[in-house]
């Protein structure tokens, strides 16, 4: 009898989850079909009823959401993942080692150019950055200068295209874009903690359980690790 | 580089699944609805027109949200059809085609508007004079004649099918062999780091495919104009 | 027995017709736009008189007092339009056949040999509209009209486009159909020639009032051509 | 509900202007590849079909990245046209009727093109003996009598130049006040865990400019019609 | 002088023809298909021949050999067709102005005034053709090819859906253009008794072929109405 699990997750966690959906295919023969797609849109279906066992937002908004919704089965719920903010430049770009704290001037840093991140109001990664400016009163001078893409990897593409002379976005991404160097990481006390929660719906299988335990670990952290995430949880065996 | 994996194959065969149902479902209410707009006044006109221009006005995710909510398994008219007549969109390739159908809807019905107005209703007498009735005036006259409108129209809804994503992954989602088209899978790949390479693999595959639709288009258009305007 | 009283109008112009034809052919004479054309589609019931009643032998086609209108297809005509109107996506066989089909009539290849063979048009059969020339698209038409096998036949200057010759050869033909097969037709002509050798009845038409109704000698005197 | 906020007043002013600008400098480019695709024969006729319909068939994120590679400040096209034309796009709202005007071209192009191609070519060589040059006579002839499918490629192009924010906010981004349009200001609604009511009140705002534009547009086809179809 | 020495193939049709009419106004006769249109056609510049030369007054429009092929709109002839082809969308007054405007000639309100009230259009001017009569649309071409000041006016039955008595008016006009414009005309008739008033010369067509070429004398000799 074939056991599977359907597994509904940000879209930025693609790289890494599709690795340990085919681990841990291979250990339990349980088959893992991955929908993924932005946070918002998986948690407004699994509260319309997708057949989702697991949820993998990219920030705690949604989870919360699905929770105040009854689509999340509250216990079950793990904030697994971190991630940090960097502040990024194309490859060739006179700017480096950037310091970010208390008074930095990322409106002067900028120039006359643009500075591209997700959109600040919508994609975590923007509400992230625009969280950490306003925290080190760097927002004000500066917000005239964002440009908001849709996604972290639109901003991304944007300062790897020299469209922007600076980006904000998530550490993960920043390392495996050959176009960007960073040039700055963000105190991870200028920002709500990032937090990558998982979770099963309250629909989900009984084998959910096991997967929720298999992302905790040691084997799923060195994965999480190799793209850049940094493990919340304890590792287990 | 095309070495193409066995879950892109499945979003390729789908994609093909999907538009091509969309557009043969949509094609007949396209052209009932065309023919109502070219030569009917009636009340409300307008309102239904508007009503058809929607998908294209509002933006994908919006339209994906509103069919969530109405042929979702919870939507009210979703709930309806999968107790009486067991039809279930949510989450299914159906719902990928249901939305395909409606974001191309507008694409298909404008053509094949213009092409019925553009017949000449002296024929249409014609016909009726030889004692054919109004329905096979459609028949015979009406719609043979607004075949190039007809065509275009599956054309552009084809390929607009094709490229759909926003509606069709906000409404059922993005699961590989169920919902993931071509399209939300170059949509996957590009959100991912290093997911270019495959990405354009995927955007080769589906300008091919485009391409074949239109050459074929053009084939049976071309056939269709010569049969209009010389043996 | 053709009874029209009608009343229509149609921009500025108007058509106020009234008249009772017995015989088997009633020709329609007038000047260009005196309105033979607009009288002729009310018959057929393209055009919806705004007020009158047109009936044939007995049977009412329009009658606006009771709110009768009869859809065209039902009114069984065979109608020669001034301008040929064939089917441009049909050739020239599938435009023949097309009242047949529509009519859900048998099939008589005899009646069809002998119209095609009248017209001349058997080697036109594969050719659509568009690669036929003026004359052979008006016989065309004329064909097609003739095997929908109609109850009434509506010709307007179905002859015009053809040469004597043609014409000698088609006259005696509508004559036969006049005589043998007792078709009733309404025959709109310029040509008092042709009325006269086909016509039993003359609606003379002017600005769209009826100017005279009586046999040929209705018609304006023969001139022998200069 | 309809306290408008100035931000949202921007995005709805910047909506008309991208989409009016779109819309009308597509439309004469609309109708000259339209005539060509209708009236000539040439080599690489399809190659030109498939690449005009290549928007519709792309998710909007990849013509969007497209945009970018070629009419960016480091793209080919984009570099030349600032240097010789000072003509910039990178988030400017020039570069958000660009991706607009580019999106909705395949949806102006086929009503042209159908519309064309309905023209009795038998008109056009009676202009010809009046002594009108191919070129008067595409003016005074196969325009006017195409205008029915002008308007309704302009009104297809229009309503997805509203709609329209994939390739947008991928090429110039998102920045209130510049390239901030209402689809992408719903869009970013959605987003938020409780934008709903602010975007449900910006969707109807879009779907009344819409209607708006529809409702002109067949004013403007029924006086179009009146003039060919009688006095 | 007209000189036409052509040939073109159409579908299983061919057209041969070759005469020089030193005449004003050469008159075609033929049955129907007998291939005038196309003649006319190619005369007009719509139709390119497979082969030959076609020349008016010593200038060459057409000569295959020598790949001379003048465009229709540089050829400044006035064609009245068969089929009319009014422009659908401009009422008769732009209908009639086309011409002249494509041609950028001067107003000539005179002119104009003649022949439409010649043609007795003048009620007709602010309808579009969806409106008029068949006659009516037949009239209007024949004025709007008269206003664009041809050098060669080439007419295709053109009174063949008017009647006796607009024709009697129409006919002295069009000798008077003769004679006194001295434009040359190519004019296509079924109409023997027309062609004896108006044409100089008469070519006869049969199949594509010219069969008799000379004087009115070839033209079938005159019956009187039956
Ligand atoms: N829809 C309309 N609106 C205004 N006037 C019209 C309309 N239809 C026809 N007419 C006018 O009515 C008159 C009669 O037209 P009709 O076609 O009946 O003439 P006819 O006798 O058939 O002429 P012909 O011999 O030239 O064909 C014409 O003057 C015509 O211009
Ligand atoms: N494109 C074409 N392909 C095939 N046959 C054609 C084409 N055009 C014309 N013909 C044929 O050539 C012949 C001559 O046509 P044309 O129009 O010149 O005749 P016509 O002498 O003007 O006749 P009418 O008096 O009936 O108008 C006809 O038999 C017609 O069917
Ligand atoms: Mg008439
Ligand atoms: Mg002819």
């Amino acid at each position: 009898q074939d056991k599977s699990l359907t597994v509904f997750a940000a879209a930025s966690m693609k790289n890494a989850l599709d690795e340990l959906d085919a681990a841990y295919t291979a250990k339990t023969g349980v088959k893992i079909t991955a929908s993924y797609a932005a946070s918002s849109v998986l948690a407004k279906q699994i509260e319309q009823g997708a057949p989702a066992d697991i949820f993998v937002s990219a920030d705690t908004d949604w989870m919360d959401y699905a929770i105040a919704k009854k689509s999340i089965n509250e216990p079950t719920r793990i904030n697994l993942l971190g991630n940090s903010i960097v502040l990024i430049a194309p490859k060739d770009s006179g700017v480096a080692n950037v310091t970010i704290g208390q008074g930095f001037d990322l409106a002067k840093l900028a120039g006359a150019g643009k500075i591209a991140t997700g959109d600040v109001s919508s994609v975590p990664v923007g509400k992230y950055a625009k969280a950490a400016l306003e925290k080190l009163g760097a927002w004000d001078a500066a917000a005239p200068k964002f440009a908001m893409a849709e996604s972290v990897r639109a901003a991304l593409t944007l300062v790897a295209r020299q469209e922007a002379v600076l980006g904000i976005v998530y550490a993960t991404d920043a390392k495996v874009e050959p176009g960007v160097k960073i040039v700055g990481t963000f105190p991870a006390n200028s920002h709500p903690p990032i937090i990558y929660p998982v979770a099963a719906t309250t629909t989900a299988k009984t084998e959910a359980k096991d997967y929720l335990t298999f992302l905790q670990t040691a084997a799923a952290k060195a994965v999480f690790d190799k793209y850049g995430f940094s493990f919340l949880a304890s590792p287990t065996n | 580089m095309f070495d193409i994996s066995p879950t892109e194959w499945t979003a390729i065969q789908l994609s093909l699944r999907v538009a091509t149902v969309a557009t043969l479902v949509a094609t007949p209410l396209g052209i009932a609805v065309a023919w109502l707009l070219a030569r009917r006044e009636f009340w409300g006109k307008s309102v239904v027109d508007a009503i058809i221009h929607l998908p294209l006005v509002l933006p994908p995710v919006v339209t994906g949200y509103l069919l969530l909510l109405t042929f979702g398994r919870r939507g009210l008219v979703g709930t309806w059809l999968a107790d009486h007549l067991g039809l279930v969109f949510a989450f299914r390739w159906t719902g990928a085609a249901l939305a395909c159908g409606i974001m191309s809807f507008p694409l298909l019905v404008r053509p094949i508007r213009l092409s019925i107005e553009a017949v000449d209703q002296r024929l249409e007498q014609a016909a009726g004079t030889l004692g054919a009735t109004p329905w096979r005036v459609f028949l015979s006259v009406t719609l043979p004649l607004a075949l190039p409108g007809v065509l275009g129209g599956m054309v552009l809804g084809f390929a607009k099918a094709i490229g759909e994503f926003g509606a069709t992954i906000t409404f059922v989602s993005n699961i590989p062999g169920e919902t993931q088209t071509i399209s939300s899978a170059i949509y996957s790949l590009i959100q991912t780091p290093d997911g270019d390479t495959a990405a354009l693999r995927l955007v080769v595959v589906s300008v091919l495919i485009a391409m074949a639709a239109l050459i074929a288009s053009e084939w049976f258009a071309q056939r269709a104009t010569q049969r209009l305007h010389g043996n | 027995m053709l009874r029209v009283d009608v009343s229509k109008q149609l921009g500025e112009f108007s058509v106020e017709a009234s008249f009772a034809s017995e015989g088997r052919v009633t020709g329609l004479f007038g000047a260009s736009g005196a309105g033979k054309s607009s009288l002729i589609n009310m018959i057929a019931g393209l055009l919806q008189p705004d007020r009158g009643v047109i009936s044939i032998d007995g049977e009412t086609l329009d009658n606006t007092a009771e709110h009768i209108h009869i859809p065209v297809h039902r009114r069984r005509i065979g109608y020669v339009f001034q301008d040929a109107r064939l089917f441009p996506h049909l050739d020239v066989r599938h435009n023949l056949d097309y009242g047949r089909r529509m009519n859900r009539l048998a099939d008589d290849p005899a009646a069809r040999k002998r119209v095609i063979d009248l017209l001349d048009i058997g080697n036109l059969l594969d050719r659509r509209p568009g690669r036929l020339s003026g004359g052979e698209r008006h016989r065309v038409a004329l064909g097609r009209a003739l095997l929908s096998q109609p109850r009434l036949l509506l010709l307007d200057e179905p002859l015009s486009s053809l040469d004597e010759e043609r014409k000698e050869e088609i006259l005696p033909y509508l004559m036969r159909l006049r005589d043998e097969a007792g078709i009733p037709m309404v025959y709109v002509s310029h040509d008092a020639a042709e009325l006269r050798q086909l016509a039993t009845e003359i609606v003379m038409l002017r600005r769209g009032r009826v100017t005279a109704f009586g046999g040929a000698e209705v018609l304006p005197p023969a001139v022998s051509p200069a």
